[in-house]
Parts: C-alpha cells; structure tokens; sequence
C-alpha cells in the first residue's frame, strides 16, 4: 500500500444513543479511510451491538447511527461484525436466530451480521492498529 | 512501543484520567475525547499534571468535542479526528479507558 | 391536594451522554402538568449552560438553544451551583440564560424542600 | 389502606443488561407490593426504554427482565409506561409506530406501553413517593 | 422533609458519593447500592467521612449486593430490599446519583 | 508473522456492570485462536478476583467460577495490581485463582508489551 496506510480493526462497545461512544468510533473509521487507511472490520460488543439496530428511529434532525454504518461499510467493503451472545442478551436478534428462539419478530440491520468472538480474534490478527470505543 | 491512551470522561465524575496518568509510560501520549476535554480546561486536581505532559507535547485534546461544549482548552494541542488516526499509526496500541 | 414540588438535578455534561437533552426534554414536558419545577445545575452540570455549543462536528444534536424554552413554559426556578462555576473557570454571564446563583448551604436547603426528585 | 401504605412511582433509566439499575428497580418494586405498597406505575426512560423488548433473549441460566416486569406487573396491576421518544431514538417500537415509520418489524412486548412524558407527570401525581434507578 | 440518598457507583470510579456527601443534609440518610457498597468496605478517602454517617445511623448498606461481590461492610447497618422500601416511606424524596 | 500479544484490562467491579462477565467470555473465547493473551486486574477489577461472590439473590448471573477455565485454556499471564489490593483490604490468597502481583511500574512495563489492548 501507497504511504504507509494501515489496517485498522475497531471494537465499539457503546449503544447507538444515550453516550458518544459509537459516534467518535463512528468518525474515527470515517477518517481513516478518508486518510487512505483500511478498515478490515468492526467489532460490536457489549452494549455496541444496539448499533445494529433496525428500528432505531431517531427524529429527522438528528444522525442515524446504524444507518450510517452502513452506508460506510458499504462504500469502503468492510464487515460490520456483531457479537451473537452479547446481542441475544440485549434484543438484537437475525432472522434465523428469531424463528430459532420462536420470536416472531426480528430487527438486525443488513449489512450488520451476528459472528462469534472468533471473528474478532480473526481482525485483531489481521490489522496492524486495534482502536477501541466506549 | 509506545500507547495511546484515550480517555472520555470528564475528571470531575470519574477517577478514569487518574487512573490512566498513574500508567503511563514516559513516551505514551493522552488524548482527551467527548466529556474529558473538559479537563483541559477546567480546575481541578490533575490539572498541574497534565499541564506538565502537554509541555512535553504528550497531551491533545480533540477539537470538535471542545467546540460541542462550547470551551476552549488552557493546555494541550488540539487536534482534529485525522489527527486522531494519525496518532493511531504513531503508536503500537491505544488503551480505551 | 397541593402540587408537588419537583427537583430535576442536572450533573452530566452535555453531548458525553444524553443526560442533559433528556432531562431538558422532560422538563420542558413537565413544566405542562406541573409548575412548581426546580431545576439544580451541580458539578458538570453548569456546562449545560454555558453558552456558545456546537455539536454539528461531533455528530450531536444541538439543543442548547431549547433552554431558552424554559422561560415561555414558566419555569423560573433555576439554580446553578456557585462553587461549581468556580471550579471550572466560568462566570454567570457565560451562561445562557439567566439563573440563581447558590452556595453549598442554600443548595442543600433547597434540595430538601423538593417532594421529588430526578436526576441526570 | 391498611398498616401506612403507600403509592409508589418508579422511574427507571437503566438498561436490563449490561448495568445492574433495572434489576435493581424490579427487586424495589417486588419488595414494595410484597410489603402492601402499591405500585401506581413504573415509567421507562433514558436506556430504560431497552426492557420493554420482545427480543430480550437470555441464556436459559440467566433472568430475563421484560419478562419479570410483565409478569409484576399482571400480578399487581400497575401499567409499564414507556417514553415514546427515549423509545424511537433507541430502536423501541410497537406495531402502530412500526406501521408509520413505514418498518416491517416491531419490538414492544406486552404489557409494556408506548406514552408521553405527560404520564410520567400523572404518575408522579398521584404517587406518595417517586423513586429512580439509574 | 428528608432525602434518601442512593449511590450505585464505586467511590474509586465516580466522584459520585464525593457530591452526594457534599449535600447531605443533617436529616439525611445514604444508602449504598450495587458498585457503591465497596464504600463500606475499602480503604478510600470517604471512609471516614462515612464512618461518622454510620456511627449516626444515617448508612445503610445493601445486603445482597454485598454478598455478590463477596465481601463485608465494616460500617454500616446492612440491609435488605424490604428495609430499602421502609428508608423509602420514612423519607420525603429519594435522589438517585 | 508473529502471534500479536493482547493485554485484556479489567477496571471495573463484577455484577453493578456486564464489564467483568463479558471480558472474562471475550478472553475464553480469543484464547482458542491466541495464546499470547495477559489478563490485567487494576482498580476496582480485583474485586472480579475475590473468591465468595454469591449474587443469585441480587439476580446476576454468577460468572466467577469460569475464571477457573483460564488455567485450562492456557491463559497463564494474570497479573493483579499490589497497590489495588491493598487500598481494598484484600490479600492475595483471598484470590480465587493464581496471579502474579506487580507494582505500578511493572504493571507500566508489562502494559507497553502489548501490541493490542482492550479493555473494561
């Protein structure tokens, strides 16, 4: 890569709304592609997986979180990686885990996905920086 | 190796930037994000502390969350969040407190 | 029955967390039902009202500008801790709307003629 | 009533996972209607709103604290209100929001409902004691 | 016209047991809950302050949140979700910090 | 490429937040994929390692006894901060499982180790 651009790998632990956690995180990878920089993915755990959210519905004045991480992800081809058991424990479910757990309803957002710790052993072995936010 | 630390919270409502100054390294640098920019300006007890890293150049503090709250900062370089990444690449890791 | 007197105690800054907009938010629809409100402003609380915020960069919503609300809904009593301003190098005329100034001492009597308190 | 009972109003801010306030409240509140107090109602805010999800989905080991609130409160007949806009900004949405904001999904359990600040006013009206859990 | 005070945070994270301690009224009473019981039990610099509170029986302690965390308060009157009701009813307001 | 060394940093005490359970699953689970894991215990995260935590009545879940998978799952560098123990009225055989103790300019040391961190 051209002048010295890294990998990056990002774990947010901050909901959405209510601290500004996810937001900084959120500006924070926007800079770094901005920079030349590559996200290879991030990690949501804790209450960060509330990012994945469907349903957050914020008023018209006001930023969409989830909405804009994935519009970044997209743009710039990197992976939205949400933690299933930290998720399931607080509400976010997929359509598969919802027809499992008998819910008829379901809210994760595309292109956030459910994954396992395992996937964030698997970036933090391939970045060059981890940068976490809470 | 050398880390970055960030802190988030204001010095006033948590013992967080305490904490962090008790462990760091002679060539670690502090960044003050969201509510702990506040610790740039205000006085409080770790205030001579951290006047003595930003002589040193070890002290940023991020500029749109000063601006959200409407201070400016006494001590410590302001940066803007490309700076934040930058100082991301000048260190092996970054320790969130 | 005599309405009750209610005490919303504000001690986050604002934009870190959604303490400040969502107790805002709540007095101002409080203020409707009930007019006996106090609003304390302790510790990093006071930087709710000091004026000059801009959030748009930081992603936040700016809603420092629904303060001055507080006046047309009749909400007047508005206490800012003196010691607190002190500490963080503010003066009342920083503030952006006007308040009470109280010591330690008037603080706690005021907080304990409250019949309910909130806190943020 | 009997023995100096009294009303109750109970606001709670914190989410049922990841901090221990709510589990908290729930406890207050099983005590207080345990004791002969009545509960007038308890009203969600803040992070709070996150309990009254459907989606809540626990390990078989742990407690699952929308399903507590709603069975304390059919056994007690107290209503679980839920701040509306605190619930919009955090992803809490019951199928009569779900239909106007045009999403396919929904999240409310019952009997928790969606309402104004204007019913915290009433609770705290006609309750002898407001009580907060963060 | 008396508060009940609770705090939930520990006095080594949040300055908040500092602020709820700085306006208690004489009529007041605190009870620690979750984090905040470890105030009853570790060396800080408000455990003498608290243990004035104690020796007044104005400190209540919760007793399951002790028992969580494994350990012993060494001032405060320990008690249950039940007694929390009762300091409730005996008091004008409740300030949660 | 060498494995990267990941320092796990546990502040916080068990049950009045998810930090301690979560971080003790996130490190079961990367031990599987990275044996170069240390644990570090500061602050009000010794407390995690009290032996004695009975929390089924305040209705949290009762994690402790999985820190007794680290020694299975290879996950030997555990290191708990002498000064927190003291100021805590704790001795190091009240702990539930081995660590070694470090002053506050080892703890420096061995935290500028690592190439990653995290931490709760």
């Amino acid at each position: 890569m051209l002048n010295g651009s890294l990998k990056f790998a990002v774990v947010v632990s901050g909901a959405p709304y209510g601290t500004q956690g996810a937001s900084s995180a959120y500006q924070f990878c926007a800079s770094a592609v901005q920079a030349g920089h590559k996200i290879v993915g991030v990690f949501f755990y804790q209450e960060g997986v509330l990012n994945a959210s469907l349903l957050v519905s914020p008023a018209s004045d006001e930023i969409n979180l989830p909405s804009l991480w994935a519009q970044l992800a997209t743009a710039h081809q990197f992976p939205l990686e949400v933690c299933v058991s930290a998720s399931l424990r607080r509400g976010i479910v997929n359509q598969v885990e919802a027809e499992q757990l008998a819910l008829a309803q379901f809210n994760l957002k595309s292109p956030f996905v459910l994954s396992g710790l395992g996937q964030l052993a698997e970036l933090s072995a391939g970045a060059d920086r981890l940068v976490q936010f809470k | 190796m050398s880390i970055l630390h960030t802190v988030n919270t204001s010095p006033f409502q948590t013992h967080a930037l305490q904490q962090c100054l008790s462990l760091l390294n002679s060539e670690d640098c502090l960044l003050l994000i969201e509510d702990a920019v506040v610790a740039a300006q205000a006085q409080h007890p770790l205030f001579k502390e951290l006047s003595e890293l930003a002589e040193q150049g070890r002290l940023k503090v991020l500029t749109s969350d000063l601006q959200a709250r409407g201070i400016e900062n006494r001590i410590g370089n302001q940066c803007a969040y490309a700076d934040f990444v930058t100082l991301v690449t000048e260190h092996t890791s970054q320790m969130a407190w | 029955m005599t309405e009750k007197k209610i005490g919303i105690i504000n001690t986050c800054l604002p934009h870190g967390s959604a303490q400040g907009r969502e107790s805002l938010d709540l007095t101002l629809a409080l203020s409707a039902f009930n007019e006996s409100l106090s609003l304390f402003f302790i510790g990093d609380g006071v930087y709710q009202l000091l004026a000059g915020h801009t959030p748009d960069e930081s992603l936040q919503k700016h809603f420092q500008p629904l303060f001055k609300m507080l006046d047309l809904y009749d909400v007047e009593n508005i206490y800012v801790c003196e010691q607190s301003l002190l500490q963080r190098v503010i003066k009342q005329e920083q503030l952006l709307i006007d308040v009470t100034l109280l010591n330690r001492a008037q603080l706690k009597s005021k907080l304990a003629l409250q019949d309910q308190l909130l806190s943020f």
